[in-house]
């Protein structure tokens, strides 16, 4: 199990793939034909749960479970597709929106027609501009052909799909809080339960979907289940986008197979550290995954083994960090992105990211104690599972294990900042004494 | 949609098995296993918990992570733990977050002693901080309206105070600003939060972010006593605590909770009105004319005076009751009239009598609702009545309805109204309309009484409005009807009624037990006065009177012709509340006594008034008022009398004993008494069983004493063409009045007059918004600002009514009327119209404390 | 240009009491340029509740008037039929819509994780000091959180067109290109023709 | 099962005195006496012990609670009261009365928001426990030496806010460090 296995991308090289003749002509929407002409919507839902596609949106969640638990009725019901893709690292959506945006929308109809929906929403990120006009373009295609509208193929479906340009938010990845972004809100997240499936957009039943598991359902309709299933291992089946980042040779989107070793990816796909550098650490999944360290390059890249690890597949976004970056800086870093992207709403996730960037700062500012570091590490255990949606965790458990793994960089920094803070204080102190005693040159 | 049943369930919460009513919020569930939970950001009344504050973590068994208790409904057999070590390391941690940004200057706060934050702080948190950066510090206190001060230091972002704007206030005002920790409350564009219940903010507060202008600093928990009374100043009667310092100084009122009532809500003039009855201006002793000039009199001599010109007048004198008149004094007047003067001409309302049949069907207690009624109700129509002006709570309760229970809203107005956007149907008719609107929407309803042609023509509204209208009602289940006095109002009140009653037979609201219909009176004790008999033909107990007097408007005829010579205001003045100005001007003028009851000396009465009883405030007061729903409650006293005031029922039986017919009363509860055994329908009542709730005489068994009264049947009059040209109508504005004139907090909310205009009728008359007009009827003008209305029927023109200047009386004469407009000259265009023109003496012109 | 504020606009700021609260407007009493109401109004037909158009109609407003000003949010609020606060609200959440005049353009240069490995800091830094040099107006300069651009980390984007990987060399060129409005390093924009990342050139 | 009872040693010896007769007799029939005597005759040289008050003072103990002191800022010469009404919460005797107010930036009375508008004691129900200066949180009221507060009138005793803030006169001698 090496290299990628182009699966999702297998046309990517094809020109003019975001136009409709040629993704038609490479066999595009004949899954949603399928889906809307030939099948029961108890067939799809089946299928989708059948190949064992999980979430790709980082918590890994059966697509197709999460699809049934849609309630029967006759209320209107939802989908929405989150292409709010803002987490540090995670660069996938956009090039498979922008490499084959009718992909996406085919994967819409799909995933509308499990879920009983007649109304379809994707909620791109508004820094996505070129990307958004490119779904627009889309979309008024699908529609030109009747694949979106009333009756969508002919048959007695409807559907309507809107592209919902959001206005820089990165909580609004965060499925409720998406809700109340597209409902024309602050994009705050919601009290759990109900949990969208029950009660999600305008109140009704809604299916959210990130982009690559709605990209990944039309091979699963036309190839069947057993030959995504057969992909990958145990769980954790079909390929993965993983976007590889930071201190690498060569960063980009890779598909592969679940199950490939991390060495793999870092060192094979993206080439590994830049010359004469070595590993520090990485995230497996975005900056919101706790980092694991070199003793983790070995393991199989599943939700599984990651979570064992105690880091988290996630978003499978890896950014990777040489020896060359001091870790107080990335931490602050990470940390101050956090606490700008809080919507607030709730006390340990606004005062905790905010409390652990002023330590960081008085760490490296030299204004800090070892004992700092303790409180710092209790706050994060304070931020955890403490907190209305899992932002503050995402903050809290990368920096918790920040600590775990660095500590005695993190107590050298201390120390070593102190020493520079009270040098400079000494300098200034005694050019002070020098100048009150008229003697000194320049103050 | 009936009330819910509520089924009971058992759990388990900290080793002991409690019971609760299903689906019962835990923190709520909690409190019947004297466990408290502690949490801020928590409050039903604001509809569905955020789940912001983290205080109310709990562990729940079964599930992994700590759960809160405030968005968790209690299920059979659940066990919960509030004391774990995992509870408690997540509350002193929460609590630790808190208090990061939260300032420790509780001996300044004005919240100190009754600060949640600081009693939570104590009895959850870890008692120490390991925050050691300095903490934000902002200017403060920073004004956020002219009568809320805010301390965003102290903000903890609970989100009580934008959930009351955003969600039972609903005018969107207040908001949370940018995000994350930059997150503050604010409005849009450094504009004021200014909104008929803004001062709501204060009692939900649970920290001292929000602070009262009124209250700041004057008093802590400590210094002051509570006293539970009922605020008089509109219709709604809601239950309010006063804060008294040293017996003698109303420092405070806020809500006390009431759910048939007012749903423990208050609007800002309940709540700021209260500065009033200190006003250096008001009256504190009687006050006798000497010539051309009031003086100052001993009481002896001043009841000496009124009771030699009302034996000289006796049968010649009228009297007219208003405002807050309570059953005891209305009681009382009645006695002092009929017995002792032997004149039946009493009346408690503006627009013309009731008729007694309508008035005793009107009050049957299967045709009436419960305020409550309109939670559960299916769908709620709103008849020609401006809930927010006229009794504010009461919007407040219908727009709950509409969010929380999904009730269907239909409106019936002359006026765009305020609760359109939140209405299924909403149906505009012609100012003075509302019989042909009323008629038509019978019809429509497939009454078989409504007759006529082109009803919704006559009506002037669009064809096909009250079509829609009729649609949602129909297929209606429980309605309430809450309906505004003026539609009774007038030559054609009676037929209006009529028509009124017509819909509610087509409903069938009869039959269903929370139907009902509630009207909006003018006056805040209507019903009471009207029960207790203050009315020309109604005894009390809405028995037919005797000999039938004269209604207002023929009073004022005779005092003008001389047939009568002596007019007694309880409470009232005419020039500013009854329609035809000039007409009560020369009653006024002709007549050779007015002996008046007032707190503050209005310019009529300055210049006409005989003999002057100074009023007592509510504070003062003890009786009991009738809510418009029937439920009787009582005003309490909470201080003493100031200056020289004395208890108005001892004034009326003293006035009544020395015109020769002295009523056997030593006290208030006595009156009290006396009016229970002698209205049928009260029999039996104590003050007792009133209680600090309130009681419906509607639910008791005396009611069936209520003088039997059938539901009208025939066909209804055909009413009258519409008149042309541009139709006045008047709204009434909650802040008209002697009461916001005199409180310093209230006043800059004061109405000045304006025009409402349809854009297309501002367009033919040439005039935009923010232009001066003068309106101009029957040789009498006004000057008013134009204000553009989209919503607004063309041909029509609404102004504010009970304005100091320009009041809209001076146009009306009690029929529909139409106006002339005319631009003035030198107007600027463009500025902006002054709805509520902040006015000179900001908050800062406050009297010193105590 | 700015960097991120210590505290936001307003926060010390007491209300204008001489000024009326802001209500909803009544649409006779505002005038709306005709273009902007009918993409409100169009933005309001595609969702099932009106409020859902707030976002797109912000932006749109903010379009025609460079940013969220009282003016453009009482259009909108007299278009939508909600209060300016609402709008206020909202406008001052989101990280692209702008409350205050500081440029109808913007440069976003990223600075999250992935990009700050990559030492974009000082590219942000070489970028905003160039911006003064150079005098930029009407441009929104600031360092941004991460644009979903890790792979040409470190990068910027200029007026929505991702432009990387960037070095300290390219911020004058790249501000000069901004002022005088013209392609912003052409062939380095993402979906550029021919656009490839410099190793897999190498590849 | 009740333990058995084990008598304990609680036998109490008594010390007698010397039986009468001889010279132990006689030391019991003087020898109280004579000690008394001794501390009497050994007073005889010195003064009278008695102060001559109201001219002469007794000094108290430097933590003798007599009159209240509201106290100001040495440097900005504010008062430290900022009228939070904790000493009137912690009164037992329910003698103080505050009335707060807000300081204006023409009025700054107080470090602050808020100033004590009035601050009022009535010295006839004072017991002098402190607990008003325990509860202050500012040291804005401190409690003096001095006890001489009697006076004609009733309505006197009622200490304003300008007489609690003025420099008291301090009559009474302060005892010494060992003394």
């Amino acid at each position: 199990m090496t290299g990628q296995l182009k699966k999702l991308t297998a046309n990517y090289d094809e020109p003019d793939l975001h136009r409709m003749e040629v993704y038609e002509r490479l066999g595009g929407y004949g899954s949603a034909r399928k889906a809307a002409l030939d099948m029961t919507q108890e067939e799809v839902l089946d299928q989708l749960e059948a190949s064992g596609l999980r979430g790709r949106g980082g918590a890994g969640f059966s697509m197709g479970k999460k699809a049934s638990f849609i309630p029967e009725g006759t209320m209107e019901k939802y989908l929405c597709c989150n292409a709010d893709e803002s987490e540090p690292g995670a660069f996938k959506d956009r090039v498979l929106m922008q490499r084959n945006p009718h992909q996406l929308i085919e994967g819409c109809i799909i995933g509308a027609i499990a879920a009983q929906a007649t109304r379809a929403f994707i909620f791109i990120r508004g820094e996505y501009e070129t990307q958004a006009k490119m779904l627009d373009a889309a979309v008024t295609e699908a529609y030109e052909k009747g694949y979106l509208g009333s009756g969508i193929f002919g048959s007695q479906t409807d559907l309507e799909l809107v592209v919902h340009r959001g206005q820089g938010a990165y909580i609004c990845g965060e499925e409720s809080a998406l809700l109340d972004a597209l409902e024309g809100k602050r994009g705050n997240p919601r009290l759990k339960p109900p949990f969208p499936a029950n009660q999600g957009l305008y109140q009704g039943p809604t299916l959210i979907n990130n982009v690559e598991t709605l990209c990944n359902t039309p091979a699963i309709i036309e190839h069947g289940p057993e030959w995504f299933a057969a992909m990958g291992v145990d769980k954790s089946t079909g390929t993965k986008m993983v976007s590889v980042s930071g201190n690498v040779q060569r960063a980009g989107n890779f598909e592969v197979e679940l199950g490939i070793p991390v060495r793999e990816i870092i060192y094979g796909l993206a080439g590994g550290p830049p010359e004469g550098r070595d590993l520090k650490c990485f995230f497996p999944g975005g900056s919101s995954a706790p980092v694991l360290t070199k003793e983790h390059l070995d393991l199989p890249f599943t939700y599984e083994a990651m979570a064992e690890a105690g880091s988290m597949l996630g978003t499978a976004s890896m950014i990777v960090v040489d020896d060359s970056q001091p870790i107080v800086p990335l931490a602050l870093n990470l940390a101050g992105f956090y606490r700008h992207e809080s919507c607030g709403k709730c006390v340990p996730c606004r005062e905790g990211t905010n409390w652990t960037v002023h330590m960081l700062e008085r760490i490296d500012q030299g204004d800090a104690t070892p004992m700092d570091l303790e409180i710092m590490a209790e706050v994060q255990t304070n931020i955890i599972g403490n907190c209305l949606c899992v932002l503050g965790d995402s903050m809290a458990m990368p920096i918790g294990s920040m600590i775990k793994h660095f500590r005695g960089e993190f107590e050298q920094h201390i120390e070593a900042a102190r020493a520079a803070r009270d040098r400079e204080h000494i300098r200034a102190f005694s050019a002070g004494e020098l100048a009150a005693a008229g003697e000194a040159g320049p103050a | 949609m009936a009330r819910p049943q509520i089924k009971e369930i058992s759990f388990e919460i900290d080793g002991r098995e409690v019971r609760a009513p299903e689906g019962t919020m835990l923190v709520d569930a909690a409190k019947s296993g004297d466990v408290e939970i502690p949490y801020f950001c928590y409050e039903p009344k604001l509809g569905q918990p955020v789940g912001a504050c983290r205080m109310c973590l709990v562990e729940i068994e079964g599930m992994p992570k700590l759960q809160t208790s405030c968005s968790t409904p209690v299920k059979d057999g659940m066990v919960i733990n509030t004391t774990s070590d995992r509870v408690k390391s997540a509350q002193n941690a929460i609590v630790e977050f808190l208090l990061i940004n939260h300032p420790l200057d509780c001996p300044v706060c004005d919240k100190g002693g009754e600060c949640p934050l600081q009693d939570i702080s104590y009895g959850w948190g870890g008692g120490k901080s390991r925050f050691i950066e300095p903490k934000r510090h902002f200017r403060k206190p920073l004004e956020l309206s002219p009568l809320v001060a805010i301390d965003r230091e102290r903000c903890i972002l609970c989100y009580r105070c934008v959930r009351f704007s955003q969600e039972v206030a609903e005018d969107y005002q207040l908001v949370f600003l940018e995000r994350g920790d930059h997150t503050y409350v604010g409005t849009h564009d450094g504009r004021p939060y200014v909104g008929p219940f803004s001062g709501n903010i204060l009692d939900l507060c649970p920290v001292g972010a929000l602070t009262s202008t009124a209250y700041r600093f004057r008093a802590r928990p400590w210094d002051v006593e509570e006293a539970g009374s009922l605020c008089t100043l509109c219709p709604s009667q809601c239950n309010v605590q006063l804060t008294i310092r040293d017996d003698s100084k109303v420092l405070r009122a806020f809500a006390r909770d009431n759910p048939e009532v007012d749903d423990g809500w208050l609007c800002d003039k309940g709540r700021f009105g209260y500065q009033a009855i200190h006003s250096e201006e008001r009256l504190r002793a009687p006050m006798v004319r000497d010539g051309s000039m009031l003086r100052e009199a001993p009481w002896d001599h001043a009841l000496e005076q009124a009771a030699a010109a009302l034996t000289r007048a006796g049968a010649g004198t009228a009297a007219l009751a208003g405002g807050a008149t309570t059953n005891e004094e209305a009681f009382l007047l009645g006695h002092l009239m009929r017995e002792a003067l032997g004149s039946p001409h009493l009346d408690a309302r503006a627009g013309g009598a009731l008729d007694p049949q309508q008035a005793r069907v009107l009050a049957r207690p299967d045709l009436s609702a419960r305020v409550s009624d309109i939670d559960h109700a299916d769908v709620i129509l709103v008849v020609d009545t401006e809930l927010v002006e006229e009794a504010p709570i009461l919007d407040l309760r219908v727009r709950k309805a509409a969010r929380r229970n999904n009730a269907k809203v239909v409106t019936l107005t002359g006026r765009p109204s305020s609760l359109d956007p939140n209405a299924t149907a909403a149906v505009r008719f012609a100012p003075g309309a509302a019989e042909a609107a009323l008629s038509a929407l019978a019809a429509e309803l497939g009454s078989g009484r409504a007759t006529g042609s082109r009803l919704h023509s006559r009506a002037g509204c669009e064809p096909g409005a009250i079509g829609a209208a009729a649609e949602v009602l129909r297929a209606a289940g429980d309605v309430v009807v809450l309906w505004g006095e003026r539609i009774s109002d007038g030559a054609r009140g009676a037929s209006a009624v009529d028509a009124l009653l017509a819909v509610a037979g087509a409903l069938g609201i009869v039959d269903r037990p929370e139907s009902g219909l509630i009207e909006v009176p003018a006056a805040t004790n209507a019903r009471g006065m009207r029960e207790a008999g203050v009315a020309p033909g109604l005894a009390p107990g809405l028995t037919d009177a005797p000999e039938a007097g004269m209604p207002a408007a023929e009073i004022a005829g005779a005092l003008g012709a001389g047939e009568l010579s002596a007019l007694i205001l309880l409470h009232e003045d005419p020039l500013a509340t009854h329609p035809e100005r000039r007409r009560w001007q020369t009653a006024l003028d002709t007549a050779a006594t007015v002996i008046a009851f007032t707190d503050f000396v209005t310019t009529a009465l300055r210049d006409y008034a005989t003999v002057i009883f100074p009023a007592e405030s509510y504070a003062e007061k003890e009786g009991t008022l009738t809510h418009p729903d029937g439920r009787l409650q009582r005003v309490r006293q909470a201080i003493g009398h100031q200056g020289q005031v004395r208890p108005e029922w001892s004034v009326l039986a003293e006035l009544a004993g020395r015109c020769g017919a002295r009523p056997d009363v030593r006290s208030a509860p006595q009156v009290t008494q006396k009016l229970f055994a002698t209205v049928g329908f009260l029999d039996g009542l104590t003050l007792d069983e009133i209680g600090g709730k309130g009681v419906r005489w509607q639910d008791r068994d005396a009611a069936s004493n209520l003088p039997r009264a059938e539901l009208p049947e025939g066909t209804l009059e055909v009413p009258p063409e519409l008149p042309e040209g541009m139709r006045l109508g008047t709204v009434p504005s909650l802040w008209a009045g002697t009461t916001v004139e005199h409180a310093p907090s209230l006043r800059f909310l004061a109405p000045v007059q304006r025009a409402e205009l349809a854009p297309a009728d501002a367009h033919r008359l040439g005039v935009g918004s923010g232009d001066e007009v003068e309106v101009a009827a029957g040789g009498q003008r006004l000057r008013a600002t134009v204000a553009l209305r989209q919503a607004m029927q063309p041909g029509s023109v609404f102004l504010v009514s009970g304005t100091a200047d320009n009041n809209a009386t001076a146009l009306t004469n009690g029929v529909p009327r139409t106006v002339e407009i005319t631009k003035t000259a030198g107007a600027v265009n463009g500025a902006g119209p002054p709805a509520a023109a902040p006015a000179a003496p900001g908050p800062g012109a406050q009297p010193p404390p105590v | 240009m700015r960097d991120r504020r210590t505290m936001p606009l307003g926060w010390d700021e007491a209300v204008d009491l001489e000024r009326d609260p802001a209500v909803v407007p009544d649409p006779a009493e505002v005038e709306v340029p005709e273009a902007l109401r009918a993409s409100i109004t169009a933005a309001m037909q595609r969702y099932p509740d009106r409020h859902s158009a707030v976002l797109p109609a912000l932006a749109a407003a903010q379009k025609v008037h460079g940013w969220c000003s009282p003016e453009a949010l009482r259009q909108v609020a007299a278009v939508m039929q909600v209060t300016p606060a609402y709008l206020s609200s909202l406008a001052s959440y989101y990280d692209m819509l702008r409350t205050e005049p500081i440029g109808s353009r913007y440069v976003y240069v990223c600075t999250s994780v992935a990009c700050h490995v990559r030492d974009a800091r000082a590219v942000y830094e070489a970028i905003a000091q160039e911006a003064r040099d150079q005098e930029l107006e009407d441009v929104e300069v600031r360092n941004f959180e991460c644009l979903g651009a890790c792979d040409m980390a470190p990068m910027a984007s200029v007026d929505g067109r991702y432009v990387g990987p960037l070095s300290e060399d390219d911020a004058h060129e790249l501000v000069a290109a901004v002022k005088e409005n013209r392609e912003v390093l052409p062939g380095r924009g993402l979906g550029d023709e021919g656009f490839r990342l410099p190793w897999e050139d190498k590849a | 099962m009740p333990e058995p009872h084990t008598p304990i040693d609680d036998v109490i010896t008594v010390q007698r005195g010397p039986e009468p007769g001889g010279l132990g007799g006689a030391y019991r029939a003087f020898g109280a006496t004579l000690r008394g005597l001794r501390t009497t005759l050994g007073r005889v040289a010195e003064k009278p012990p008695t102060y001559q008050y109201p001219e002469e003072k007794t000094p108290v103990y430097p933590r003798f609670r007599g009159r209240h002191k509201l106290q100001r800022f040495e440097d900005t010469g504010l008062e430290k009261c900022v009228g939070c009404s904790l000493c009137v919460a912690a009164c037992p005797a329910e003698c103080i009365r505050v009335v707060a107010a807000e300081n204006t930036p023409d009025n700054q009375v107080s470090a602050g928001e808020r100033y004590a508008a009035v601050y009022e004691i009535n010295m006839t129900r004072c017991i002098f426990c402190g607990y008003c200066e325990v509860a202050c949180p500012f040291d804005a009221i401190t409690m003096g030496n001095d006890y001489e507060m009697a006076d004609y009138h009733r309505s006197d005793l009622i200490f304003t806010k300008e007489m609690l803030l003025a420099d008291a006169i301090e009559k009474t001698p302060l005892r010494r460090e060992g003394e």
